[in-house]
């Protein structure tokens, strides 16, 4: 049902209302009463959160479609707001985030207070609350405007988020890259909508939708608004930004980032493709596919050879993107070629895994930022053995690993096993093409998510297993109760949505019948336990019961083994009768990928150097050992560095015009008015 | 329409507009400064002239007025002040070097010639019997301009600006018998202070680059400056990381 | 509702035979090799006095284990238990089939090995880490084709539910599907590597530099060690059944009466016998290889089982 | 007396007194105080105008409508508020020895008859005064450009001098013509033919193509350089960046906005009598071009306030080509552009006075760390860069939108230059910006003295104008769309 106004639209607005609220207490009451920026702002930020579930939730539940307009911007150019199913969806899952890192963040900030270069805090606070308003209103507009406004006014706090730590120069780089890549986007999204509206004759949404496009033009809209949203979300080779600017954001704000942010892109292109432009074409289908296809992979591979956490969560962003694109590539060939059902059965993965991204992604960064509270390291290469310090931190960073590594019965794997499921109807289509090449692409994620649960194995165990490898890590202590509930909170989320996948899905329908007027029908035709995508018989998955086998193993093993057997005593670990053992000895980060490295090596550009220092005595043995490494990312060599060249070397040619000698300006005048009477007479 | 059809005045008119064009050339020549100056003040004084001519023959007494202005300025003021400066300044014998004067000359031939074919659409219209003078107004502006795009000498480059107007008031004058009154009043004005200013600069030129040779004026350049060293995103690879 | 019952019970009933009956294969693969190697051969019971004794056992710890160190061979046992009760070993149409379907299944191996790799990093010992690296190193290689003949098999049967399709397969009849042959090919390589056989890894191995599973557990004792070999022993056997469903499924009971059930467990025990001597056969025939040719070997089974899904695309369905 | 007398006498008589007592501390206050009258006068003389509709005065000298009006007010008020930037600044400059007694007073009554003739030049109704303003505006300038008497500054000022003069005289040119043309169709009475209402009204359609397209083509090149088109555009950065930093806000917020304006009056006339669009697009390629050159500029810049004058040509370029664009929807997007650029504009060069100040030089290399330093500086300038390099909220964004939309429907091609534009541009002013304000600053930098009120009112307005624009200017610029394009923006 759609309607003008509604409760659910006032709670959005109480929600936006609200982070603005949050701005301005962190900007105007902070100076005089720190203690303000850790409780007013982030609880008006807990109330934003709070709000955007609400609102979000009410209308993606009760399947409502609110508009609404405001007199603002030219006279002819209102404001047009408007609150459905899909922006409600993404409207939850941005409040969750904020719920979270509004828990989160009283405790972290405060380091920035203190630590060795203090930051004023204002400026976090205001554009944090700005970073979230921009997110909240661009999911209700309804009009290229108020959605590029607020787009833009998101990419904009982002990059003051970003530059926040300002005094290291990487925060520089990475911010300047970050904003020129989101502004170019920017320039090409508001392109792809300048089509849309010369078809149908103006700017909102509405006249969007009824625009009648020609295949031509339709796809055309479609390139550029997949590039330009792909650049938010970033998509290979356009996320040269990402790897580097969520690193070195305040963690809290690199959840939002990575679980936010880059999901707007993901909303970006199903509002355009499904809901403005409406009729998908299967070719568009193929190259999102193949695109994320090369994101997934290439984004867990780059992943793989991080060292820095957060570098090498942000790079796992984009190859989660990458299967949310599958999922969308999948939905939209078989919506393109006829198969409504199917076709809806990858949208619900796709939006599933965006979701569930979102939450085991945010929950991955608030670790790592709960490590960097507590330790200082980004680089696993000096952490280690901090399961042993921070017991719980732990525990919450192993489940968003577990579900990001697509591992049952968490989150990850139900949406990424919807994908597969996807892909294996592949045998639908006619084209036998697309038959063969689906079934490569499923298998190419399956490698993506057995390369990604290397890597997690990787990060957790280098990071919270073994020894530690520094001082500080050794002496680190658990995080407050804060910044825990932050985390809690998501890491429920993850094993929820992982268990009780039916439920989702089921609430999910009202967004499917808004964008292709269709639902799985079969999903839960026997009860909230078993989840059956297509039917019963094709294929069918059960998480409670994993649960309640493991359970019953642990229960039985508790029972029988634990009680009955004599209790354990500690002693040294095997140290093949060697001298004491040292947390030198144990394997790096490095040396973890290495087997990796060598197998996919053409995928990055590898710079391995090893300076050996021989000592003396008869039989020559290495004094010293110097090792280095530097892996590079092919697609910035070779699609960044060019262009950037090819400008600046048109700027240093383009110096000689100006030569400073007066004769030659004359000249250009005199040549000039020469030129255009010669022109017009 | 030929000449002689025309009467007596309207045939002195074309003969002192000729004149005028005369005066451009030699100006675009002279490689001297003094010379320069008084040739300058010729043109003047033709163009005052034809001024006074065509108020008779078109019964518009105005056009004295603006000829009483053409005298004042660019007769008496603007040389005298050009010539008190360049003797103040000691400049008043030396000559600078023209390159190719005969190509000069010649490009100032095609430059009439150009203007002739500019000027043709609106020949057709004008109904005044000097109306062909138009073109050579045009050329004189042209020239005028050429004349400042070659010459180092800051004096010759505001002879050259200088006659550049007299060949727009001159172009006033023949097509449409001068301008209203109150725009002659106010260009004269602003020609006037233009004047004056050359003259402060002059000395402002002298003073910090003793001399006034504007090839010399090339601080402000972009040419040969090497690119800012920015941390950019050219400065450091994004991907790389050890 | 009395049959769902029956179902039931005979679902909980299978999947304990299944457990109890893995370290038998495993014995009974150890027993052949030795005779086929002119080695006094062990009894093929020893790998239950093995665990019993292992069960028994009093535990040392490394002094750094944490607590995910203990919780890991529950969650391995756990997840394993699981999976075999999916796979239907003497009879279809099990309700337990419906918890998971082929790709959950992998999902359980792939739990499985995520928290044994994780185990094998908590002490901080090299030989830990290594295993870790190698081993997931080596899955990450074999589960794209695994998955891939997999998704032949499921896409021939139009269904990825293990019961399912072993039913399709036995009401097609025979039927010489070139897919399937490039697709067992595939899958006999994964399970080798997967199951640490010998060319990709040597359970029996006693030098750590060239272990790989072994070298993970390499710190586990007493009934944490035996919940693990028993889990890796159930793993064998889960293996060895879904080739034998898959391939050769004659046999398997279709409705639970007592003669279907006998039949089809005389059948399958028969069937994984001689599977066991096949794989016997293949490990004395071939010597373990360097770890960096095991891609090359992998990669050797994902291209099996990519032209398995060609041939099904192209040759079968027509296109 | 009417208000408009008020408004354009208020600055001569300024003008006139401060050459007495210039030099005086009042003489800035005194200088602040007469832009106030005069805006005060604008302001009231726009109420009028919304209230009465365009106005054309006595003797038919004056002719207010609505596409200079909200020019005039804008001209007067970021007059005022640069005045009031430019008391302390110049202070400062006096206390370095940058500036005598003579100078000052010098300055501030240029600074008034500059404002003078170019209010003269807004709401004039004769094109013949219209150049006489311009040239005076020149004039007015060359003095203040070479205030501080360093060889750099005199050869900006000879530069600025020769080059626009030139340019001038080619614009008189086109006049006469005009002139020309007009006389010999409508036999008006000889003085009410150079009438801007006479041409437009009687005139129109009727002047002869051929003379008024040879005129457009010398007012083109003549106003052109005025407005700093590429490859007429040299003097623009010479004199940016050597002049006093007031003067450099009110060059670049005002003076290029008075000579497109002059501009766009000609096109008016042109397009009146030509049935092709030839002067649309001979402005659009003028424009492109400028555009995109100076985007490439922007990446080569060691001087500051060079770097900011040149992103004024890149501005001036954009809103040529939108206004040869001719469509509504461009038009009234160029109408608004030319309000909140030269308020962004003149707010950023006041910043830009104050940094470098605080640096004690104009070179970017050595200017570092402003937020660290003084953080109003710092995000004064970080934040008028945002606002010029056209992000939202502020108004910028929202008059590029309007012009890329509107590219989009008429010219789709072209979008993709200017995108191509808008991405160059925007990497060199950040590049540059980014270690400016950013970073630690250099040790012993001290903060100065700063009165960042007028950055503050100024942006707060084009953040206004970025969320609403307010029903009269919307009206006006709908006129004036109406006036120019002949038809209202959809």
């Amino acid at each position: 049902m759609s309607a003008a106004g509604g409760t659910p639209l006032l709670l959005a607005y109480a929600a936006a209302a609200c982070s603005l609220l949050s701005g301005a207490v962190s900007l105007f009451a902070v100076r005089r009463h720190p203690g303000f920026l850790h409780f007013g702002s982030f609880l008006f930020l807990f109330a934003a959160g709070a709000a955007s579930i609400a609102s979000g939730g009410w209308a993606l539940l009760a399947d409502l479609t609110l508009t609404d307009q405001f007199a603002l911007g030219p006279p002819w150019l209102r404001w047009y707001v408007r609150l459905d199913p899909l922006s409600g969806f993404f409207m939850l899952l941005l409040g969750t985030l904020v719920l979270a890192i509004s828990l989160y963040g009283p405790s972290y900030t405060r380091e920035f207070a203190r630590g060795e270069a203090r930051q004023p805090l204002p400026p976090l606070g205001v554009f944090t609350a700005l970073f979230v308003l921009g997110m909240q209103m661009l999911l209700l507009a309804d009009d290229a405007l108020v959605f590029m406004i607020f787009w833009e006014m998101m990419s904009l706090s982002g990059y003051f988020l970003v530059v926040y730590q300002h005094q290291h120069a990487a925060n520089r780089h990475a911010a300047f890259l970050y904003l020129l890549l989101a502004h170019v986007g920017a320039l090409v999204i508001l392109i792809s909508f300048g089509v849309l509206a010369a078809f149908g004759g103006g700017l909102s949404f509405d006249q969007m939708r009824s625009a009648s496009l020609t295949p031509l033009w339709a796809t055309l809209a479609f390139a550029f608004a997949f590039f330009g949203f792909g650049v938010k979300a970033g998509v290979v080779p356009l996320h040269v930004w990402l790897p580097d600017a969520h690193p070195v954001a305040p963690s809290h704000i690199s959840a939002m980032m990575s679980g936010a942010m880059i999901k707007m892109g993901i909303y970006g292109i199903v509002r355009v493709s499904y809901d403005l432009i409406g009729h998908v074409r299967w070719e568009w289908g193929v190259v999102v596919l193949i695109v994320g296809t090369a994101s997934a992979l290439l984004g867990v591979l780059y992943a793989i050879m991080q060292h820095d956490l957060k570098r090498l969560l942000a790079y796992h962003s984009i190859e989660n993107i990458g299967i949310i694109l599958m999922g969308l590539g999948l939905s939209m060939i078989f919506l393109g070629s006829g198969h409504k059902v199917l076709g809806t059965l990858g949208l619900v993965a796709a939006l599933y895994h965006t979701l569930n991204h979102a939450l085991f992604k945010g929950l991955l960064f608030l670790g790592a930022g709960a490590v960097l509270y507590r330790t200082h390291e980004r680089d696993l290469e000096h952490m280690g053995g901090l399961i042993h310090r921070m017991p719980v931190t732990a525990l919450m960073f192993l489940v968003g690993c577990v579900a990001i590594s697509a591992l049952p019965p968490f989150n990850g794997f139900v949406s990424e096993w919807l994908t597969f499921q996807t892909a294996l109807q592949a045998p639908a289509l006619k084209n036998g093409v697309l038959r063969a090449i689906i079934p490569i692409a499923a298998a190419l994620l399956a490698l993506a998510a057995a390369l990604a649960a290397a890597c997690f194995v990787k990060a957790f165990g280098i990071a919270f297993l073994g020894k530690p490898r520094t001082r500080r890590v050794a002496h680190a202590r658990e995080v407050p109760a804060g910044m825990l509930g932050g985390m809690g909170l998501l890491a429920t989320l993850c094993l929820l949505l992982g268990v009780f996948p039916t439920s989702v899905i089921e609430a999910m329908a009202p967004i499917t019948q808004l964008l292709v007027h269709e639902a799985l029908p079969s999903a839960a035709v026997q009860g909230w336990l078993w989840l059956t995508p297509i039917s019963p018989e094709v294929a069918s998955y059960s998480a409670p019961f994993l649960v309640i086998a493991i359970v019953v193993v642990f229960g039985v093993g508790y029972v029988f083994l634990k009680r009955r057997a004599a209790p354990w005593r500690t002693g040294d670990p095997w140290d093949c009768g060697f001298g004491q053992l040292n947390h030198r000895m144990q394997y790096t980060s490095t040396a973890f990928s290495q087997p990796i490295r060598r197998v996919f090596g053409a995928v990055w550009k590898v710079e391995e150097d090893v300076e050996t220092v021989a000592g003396a005595g008869p039989i020559p043995r290495a004094k010293s050992i110097h090792y280095q490494l530097h892996v590079q990312d092919w697609s910035w060599l070779k699609c960044y560095v060019p262009i950037g060249h090819l400008v600046l070397a048109a700027a240093r040619r383009i110096g000689v015009i100006q030569t400073g000698n007066i004769h030659t300006y004359l000249k250009y005048s005199f040549a000039t008015l020469l030129f255009f009477l010669w022109i017009v007479s | 329409m030929a000449l002689a059809e025309l009467g007596l005045f309207s045939q002195a008119i074309i003969l002192f507009a000729a004149l005028v064009l005369f005066t451009s050339f030699i100006m675009l020549g002279q490689a001297r400064t003094l010379p320069l100056i008084f040739t300058f003040a010729w043109q003047g004084l033709l163009l005052a002239v034809v001024t006074v001519l065509v108020a008779y023959v078109s019964k518009h007494p105005d056009l004295y007025v603006s000829a009483a202005l053409t005298i004042v300025l660019k007769v008496v003021l603007i040389p005298w002040l050009l010539y008190r400066l360049s003797v103040q300044l000691n400049m008043q014998y030396d000559a600078e070097l023209i390159r190719h004067p005969s190509l000069l000359l010649l490009g100032g031939a095609g430059l009439v010639i150009f203007s002739y074919y500019v000027a043709l659409p609106i020949v057709r219209l004008s109904g005044l019997a000097t109306r062909n003078t138009i073109a050579v107004s045009i050329a004189v502006e042209l020239i005028g301009m050429l004349l400042m795009c070659v010459r180092r000498n800051a004096v010759a480059q505001v002879i050259g600006f200088m006659s550049m107007e007299n060949g727009l008031f001159f172009s006033a004058v023949v097509s449409t018998y001068g301008m209203p009154l109150i725009v002659e009043l106010g260009v004269a004005f602003d020609v006037l202070v233009a004047a004056i200013l050359f003259g402060v600069f002059f000395i402002h030129l002298r003073d910090s680059f003793d001399s006034l040779d504007v090839v010399r004026l090339n601080r402000l350049s972009e040419a040969d400056e090497p690119m800012p060293l920015q941390e950019a995103a050219g400065a450091r690879p994004p991907g790389e990381h050890s | 509702m009395d049959s769902q019952l029956i179902a039931w019970v005979l679902a909980a009933a299978q999947a304990l035979l299944f457990v109890a009956a893995a370290p038998l294969l495993a014995g009974w693969v150890k027993c052949v090799k030795c005779r086929l190697q002119n080695r006094a051969a062990p009894s093929v019971w020893q790998p239950y006095r093995d665990l019993a004794k292992l069960l028994k056992k009093r535990m040392v710890l490394a002094e750094n284990a944490s607590w995910l160190f203990r919780a890991v061979p529950y969650i391995v046992f756990g997840a394993m238990l699981l999976a075999a009760a999916v796979v239907p070993l003497i009879a279809v149409r099990l309700p337990t089939a419906a918890i998971a379907d082929v790709i959950v299944l992998v999902g359980f191996f792939a739990l499985a090995r995520f928290f044994t790799a994780l185990a094998g990093m908590d002490i901080g010992t090299a030989f830990g880490g290594m295993g870790a690296s190698r081993e997931m190193m080596v899955s990450a290689l074999a589960e794209p084709a695994l998955l891939m003949a997999a998704f032949t098999l499921s896409m021939t049967a139009a269904t990825t539910n293990l019961s399912i399709a072993t039913e399709y397969v036995l009401q097609a009849g025979l039927v010489l599907r070139p897919s399937f042959l490039f697709a067992l090919l595939a899958l006999a390589m994964v399970t080798v590597a997967e199951c640490s056989r010998i060319p990709v890894d040597n359970p029996a191995t006693h030098l750590e530099l060239t272990m790989l599973h072994e070298a993970m557990i390499l710190e586990y004792g007493g009934r944490y060690l035996a919940l693990i070999e028993w889990a890796s022993q159930i793993k064998l056997m889960i293996y060895a059944v879904v080739i034998v469903d898959f391939f050769l499924p004659w046999g398997i009971a279709r409705e639970f009466t007592a003669a279907a059930l006998a039949v089809g467990a005389v059948a399958v025990t028969a069937k994984l016998m001689l599977l066991g001597v096949l794989l016997v056969a293949w490990e004395t025939v071939l010597a373990k290889m360097r770890l960096f040719r095991v891609p090359q070997f992998l990669g050797f089974a994902f291209l099996l089982s990519v032209l398995g899904m060609l041939t099904h695309v192209v040759l079968e369905t027509g296109g | 007396m009417t208000l408009l007398e008020i408004t354009l006498l208020a600055p001569l008589v300024g003008g006139l007194l401060l050459v007495f007592i210039g030099h005086r501390p009042l003489g800035g206050w005194i200088n602040v105080a007469t832009c106030a009258v005069t805006f005060g006068a604008s302001l009231a003389m726009a109420l009028d105008v919304f209230a009465h509709g365009p106005q054309l005065s006595s003797g038919r000298m004056f002719y207010i409508d609505a596409f200079n009006v909200y020019l005039v007010i804008l001209t007067a008020f970021v007059g005022m508020t640069s005045a009031i930037f430019s008391r302390p600044y110049m202070r400062h400059e006096v206390e370095r020895g940058r500036v005598t007694d003579r100078r000052l007073r010098l300055y501030h009554s240029m600074y008034q008859c500059f404002i003078f003739s170019m209010l003269l030049a807004l709401s004039t109704n004769n094109l013949g005064i219209l150049w006489v303003a311009m040239e005076a505006a020149t004039l007015t300038t060359v003095l203040l450009v070479s205030l501080y008497r360093t060889p750099e500054a005199i050869e900006a000022a000879w530069k600025y001098f020769i080059l626009c003069g030139v340019g001038i005289a080619q614009a008189l040119f086109g006049t006469v013509l005009v002139y020309f043309a007009a006389e010999n169709k409508l036999g008006a009475e000889r003085d009410d033919t150079m009438l801007w209402t006479v041409l437009h009204g009687a005139g129109a359609g009727i002047l002869d193509p051929a003379v008024v397209t040879l005129a457009f083509v010398f007012l083109l090149v003549g106003y052109g350089t005025k407005v700093g088109l590429v490859p007429l555009h040299n003097w623009l950065p010479d004199a940016h960046s050597e002049g006093p930093t007031p003067m450099s806000a009110v060059l670049s917020g005002l003076l290029l906005n008075v000579a497109l304006y002059s501009l766009v009056r000609v096109k008016m006339l042109v397009d009146a009598s030509l049935q092709t669009n030839l002067a649309g697009h001979l402005m659009m390629g003028f424009g492109l071009l400028s555009f995109m050159v100076a985007g490439l500029f922007l990446h080569r810049q060691h001087d500051i306030k060079r770097m900011y004058s040149y992103s004024s040509i890149e501005h001036m370029g954009l809103m040529t080509f939108a206004f040869g664009m001719g469509v509504p929807l461009a038009t009234y997007g160029a109408l608004l552009h030319m309000t909140v650029h030269s308020l962004t504009k003149s707010a950023i060069f006041v910043t830009v006075g104050h940094a470098s100040q605080l640096a004690g030089t104009q070179r970017i290399d050595r200017i570092r760390g402003l937020i660290r330093t003084q953080p109003a500086i710092g995000w004064g300038l970080l934040i008028g860069t945002v606002a010029i390099a056209g992000f939202p909220p502020f108004g910028v964004f929202i008059s590029e939108f309007l012009l890329l939309v509107a590219t989009m429907q008429s010219w789709p091609w072209l979008a993709i230059p200017l995108l191509v534009g808008f991405g160059v541009a925007f990497a060199g002013l950040f590049r540059n910006l980014q270690p400016m304000v950013f970073g630690e600053p250099p040790p012993g930098q001290k903060p100065v003295e700063a009165n960042m009120l007028p950055v503050a009112v100024h942006l707060l307005l084009v953040l206004w104008l970025g969320l609403s624009i307010p029903a009269f200017l919307s009206g006006w610029f709908e006129q004036a769309t109406l006036l120019i394009s002949g038809a209202l923006p959809r």
